[in-house]
């Protein structure tokens, strides 16, 4: 396994910059995701304005990983609608899952396409899809 | 200590010989499992090839060879702890099951509402949801003995927690989670003294140190097969003559009957009243040669062995600054079980990292949830050495941890 | 057909091809034990040579390996036996773990007092002593389904037996003692009609023909690894997911919990709630090996094999007027078990004048005591096929049955 | 395994004989012995007076080796006093478990030697033994 296709610049800088690690006033949700084989656990926080996504914040422990993958997807989604958000929680799961592979259906993910690679690293794909299948839940 | 070479050992362990993706592999996982030697490994290949049979059920060739096999082992599991007889020696199919085993069986009918049980906050959860369960629908109590701040757990609180009321105690002997050894034969003196008994978890104790039922007094032991060489799927369960007599069986089928009536059964003299169905005679058979390998070793030089790869990686661990040690620091009275963390970093990061450098540690709570929990953390990093590692091996580990910082970023 | 040739086949097994005591070994006890062919063999070997490692609980490469080889084979036993979904698919050590993992999970939370459990005269123990528990604590009725002189189980019979108040109905699929193949078509549906659930015990069919969970709609199936090529110390429990998701934990332990906190636990989801400590991956790894052999020799293949062979012999015993035999005496419905007795010979005299003969069956209750009493007798012969056998072993094993009554001072 | 050594003629010769196969008339000891795994059971029935056995029988199920020790007892015991009784209940236990080796030691059993080569046989020997130790209970 190759360590520079996991923890890219991109992973590092996201799992380390605090931006959205936060909590939110009121949010319209607020949801946990669990990995307990790991002890992750995220609090994923939401305020949704007609259909769309207004703020998004996190709190909670996790691995760079995680972190960097919530954060992603926290800046990722926000100003979007929650169709086109619950769109790139499939995209992204399915790129995960390696059943969508064309980069051009992969580019909407933007800056989440640094995790492509996670799959190679079984072990590690529950942490980055943690954030991801947590934000599904809440917003169906 | 006779002259041991490290060298000649690993020869005889075909994993440990590999290179994966280009590294050697440095295996320090060996609390969770231990890699095997060749003569385990051929004589599992031997027993199918040559005695495969099912035991205890046939007058044919292949049926009492499996037999003699199964028995054999069975005298050599109770040479190796020194039980009186083998009828005290039962094989289950991992310390999970010995320990299953006895809270059905011991725990739903001996223990009564108002009872205690004292178990200590290091348990794997092999021997602590059983014991939760057995509370729960006994009405009985739950007891923790907890570490003081040195990591261990005190004369003073073994003695406050035990008390007349307790029924049972049942204690890992080494925690797989921090190494500790803990301070078994007071516990076991004490707690006959209140008239309990007590259970040992020997699954992080036996594979690397003489462990002795007599001379430990001991009522139960339970232990797996495959954390001291022997294969998957073997366990044994040890108990004093007196109190398997008085269980009831705990899982019913083939071969631990006497007679089977449409509505009521008798059951067969020990050791077979607690074995029900086929057997894992090829399992049992590398649990032998497992036990003759070990002997072979010494158990003396195994303990001193690790010792000094223990003390060795502890040593090097403490002059990390990034290096956050858990559990007690002091190198005796700790089995070759060293749990850490880097700083800033999730020990699943730092798995995944050495693991790129063909280091092979754990990361996670190691099925001690309410230790991690006790001590105030999600999660560590496990180094586990056997007696085939190599302070190499330590070398290459430590060199390996000093790069993790830099994969996530930090400066140094 | 595909031309499938028994000498090739025989090729595989290194057992089959041993001499004992200067005689060709033929092996009839198949029933009791099956032979293991080099792949499966190869398999244990290779695994504990370069992918041994603790499953599900770690991040480094053996671990993953083990993970991988583990759910792999979970997915090639729901492919065998047609299961929804790997969640239905749980490992343990053999069939008779399976059904006393049924009867302390399923019977024991879901039987209630008045209950009935219907089960049939020719179960074998570890079918049969776990309801006869269930049955006494749960204060319900265990009722058994009879034979008829035919030495089947009727339609009438069932209707009879099975009734409103039968919460349960588990039943071999085919008899290791008689060799029996159960109407458990009609007995499913009709226990479905009383809203009764069933689990088949799968120990004699499933290494000997096609079984399809999803087409029998059975909602429990049990069955053993090592009665069908595979090493010893594996088994599977096939459930339904909604009665699997129902039950609680039966052993609990690392690797079925969620969470785990001093007073309480969450557990898993399915498969892993029902499967704890560490598991047996080599024992996966030949299963999956012997499901890989199977497929390629073909299920259909394998049942016209052992109709072919069971006949055969069927026809030459019937031949003897020395021989008595037990059953069902008609090749259809009848899987490749042949029960029997030499006149006026016990049958532990006549298995070990065999054994000399270097033909390897079986002699006793066969774990089916109620069966015997049922019949009128004590023990019998059984001889019990599987697809490596040969008509020249059967011609061999009958010209030694031939000689028994004279080592016994009968003069023919 | 040699056949020969274990099915002898003295063995099949008690084996079908019955003259010790029925009951006594008020006996002093009655006791069940019985081999679950092989589902033999023999009731041994015995007849003392002034410490010496008088009468000795026994009913029940077995094969030819358990039927033929049994029987093979009974002859060897009928007269005997209680404590020689035992002794050879000892001699033949000592015998099949290889303990007693000797066959000066031996020549007591008389045609219970036939039974020596039992013990080449692990799975009858419990068929062998199975009077011997019945017997040993009644007695004690
Ligand atoms: C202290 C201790 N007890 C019990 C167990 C359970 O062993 P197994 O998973 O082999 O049943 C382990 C290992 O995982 C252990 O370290
Ligand atoms: C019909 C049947 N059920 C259950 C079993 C039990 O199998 P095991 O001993 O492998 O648990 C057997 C085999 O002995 C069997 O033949």
């Amino acid at each position: 396994m190759n360590l520079d296709s996991i923890y890219t610049e991109i992973i590092t800088e996201y799992s380390q910059s605090k931006h959205n690690e936060r909590t939110i006033d009121s949010p319209t949700k607020s949801l946990k995701g669990h990995n307990p084989s790991c002890g992750d656990e995220i609090n994923l926080e939401i305020k949704i304005k007609d259909n769309i996504i207004e703020d998004a914040a996190f709190t909670g422990v996790g691995c760079a990983i995680s972190r960097a993958s919530t954060s992603i997807m926290i800046d990722l989604i926000k100003g979007k609608r929650i169709k086109d958000a619950l769109n790139l929680v499939d995209t992204f799961i399915g790129m995960i899952k390696r059943e969508i592979t064309n980069d051009e259906d992969l580019e909407i993910l933007e800056d989440a396409m640094a995790l492509k690679n996670i799959s190679n690293l079984p072990a590690r794909v529950k942490c980055a899809v943690l954030a991801w299948h947590t934000l599904k839940q809440a917003l169906e | 200590m006779k002259q041991i070479s490290v060298d000649d050992i690993r020869k005889d362990f075909p994993v440990l010989n590999q290179t994966i993706n280009g590294r050697k592999l440095i295996y320090l996982d060996n609390a969770a499992t231990t890699q095997k030697p060749n003569t385990v490994i051929k004589s599992i290949e031997n027993y199918y090839k040559s005695f495969n049979g099912n035991p205890h059920r046939g007058a044919h060739y292949l049926s009492l060879k499996s037999t003699e096999i199964y028995e054999t082992g069975r005298k050599k599991v109770a040479n190796f702890i020194n039980a009186s007889s083998t009828r005290e020696v039962i094989f289950t199919r991992n310390a999970t099951e010995s320990l299953n085993l006895l809270a059905y069986s011991y725990g739903m009918n001996f223990i009564e509402e108002g009872d205690e049980i004292v178990i200590s906050i290091m348990e794997h959860h092999s021997n602590l949801i059983p014991w939760q369960q057995v509370a729960k629908s006994k009405k009985a109590v739950l007891k923790y003995l907890y570490t003081n701040e040195e990591g261990i757990i005190t004369e003073e609180e073994i003695k406050k927690k035990i008390t007349d009321k307790t029924k049972l105690v049942s204690i890992a002997h080494v925690s797989n989670a921090l190494g500790t050894i803990n301070p078994i034969k007071f516990i076991i003196d004490y707690a006959h003294s209140r008239d309990a008994k007590v259970i040992l978890d020997a699954a992080q104790s036996l594979p690397h140190m003489k462990v002795n039922v007599k001379n430990l007094d001991v009522d139960f032991l339970v232990f797996s097969g495959h954390k001291m060489l022997a294969p998957l799927g073997i366990g044994v369960l040890y108990g004093k003559e007196n109190l398997l007599e008085k269980i009831p069986p705990f899982l019913y089928g083939g071969d631990m009957i006497e007679y089977v009536y449409e509505d009521s059964t008798t059951f067969a003299e020990l050791p077979h009243k607690l074995e029900a169905g086929t057997q894992n005679v090829a399992g049992v058979l590398g649990l032998t040669k497992a036990i003759d390998y070990l002997n072979e070793i010494g158990m003396d030089n195994i303990e001193e062995m690790e010792s000094e790869l223990t003390s060795y990686a502890l040593e090097k661990l403490d002059s990390l600054s990034e290096i956050e040690l858990y559990g007690f620091k002091g190198i005796s009275n700790r089995g070759s079980v060293i749990s850490f963390n880097v700083k800033d970093v999730h020990p699943h990061d730092t798995a995944s990292i050495l693991d790129a450098y063909g280091v092979a540690i754990r990361a996670g709570h190691h099925c001690a949830q309410p230790l991690m929990r006790y001590l105030g953390i999600n999660a560590t990093c496990r180094a586990s050495f056997y007696f085939y590692n190599t302070k190499e091996e330590i070398d290459l580990f430590i060199e390996s941890l000093k790069n993790v910082r830099k994969w996530l970023g930090y400066e140094s």
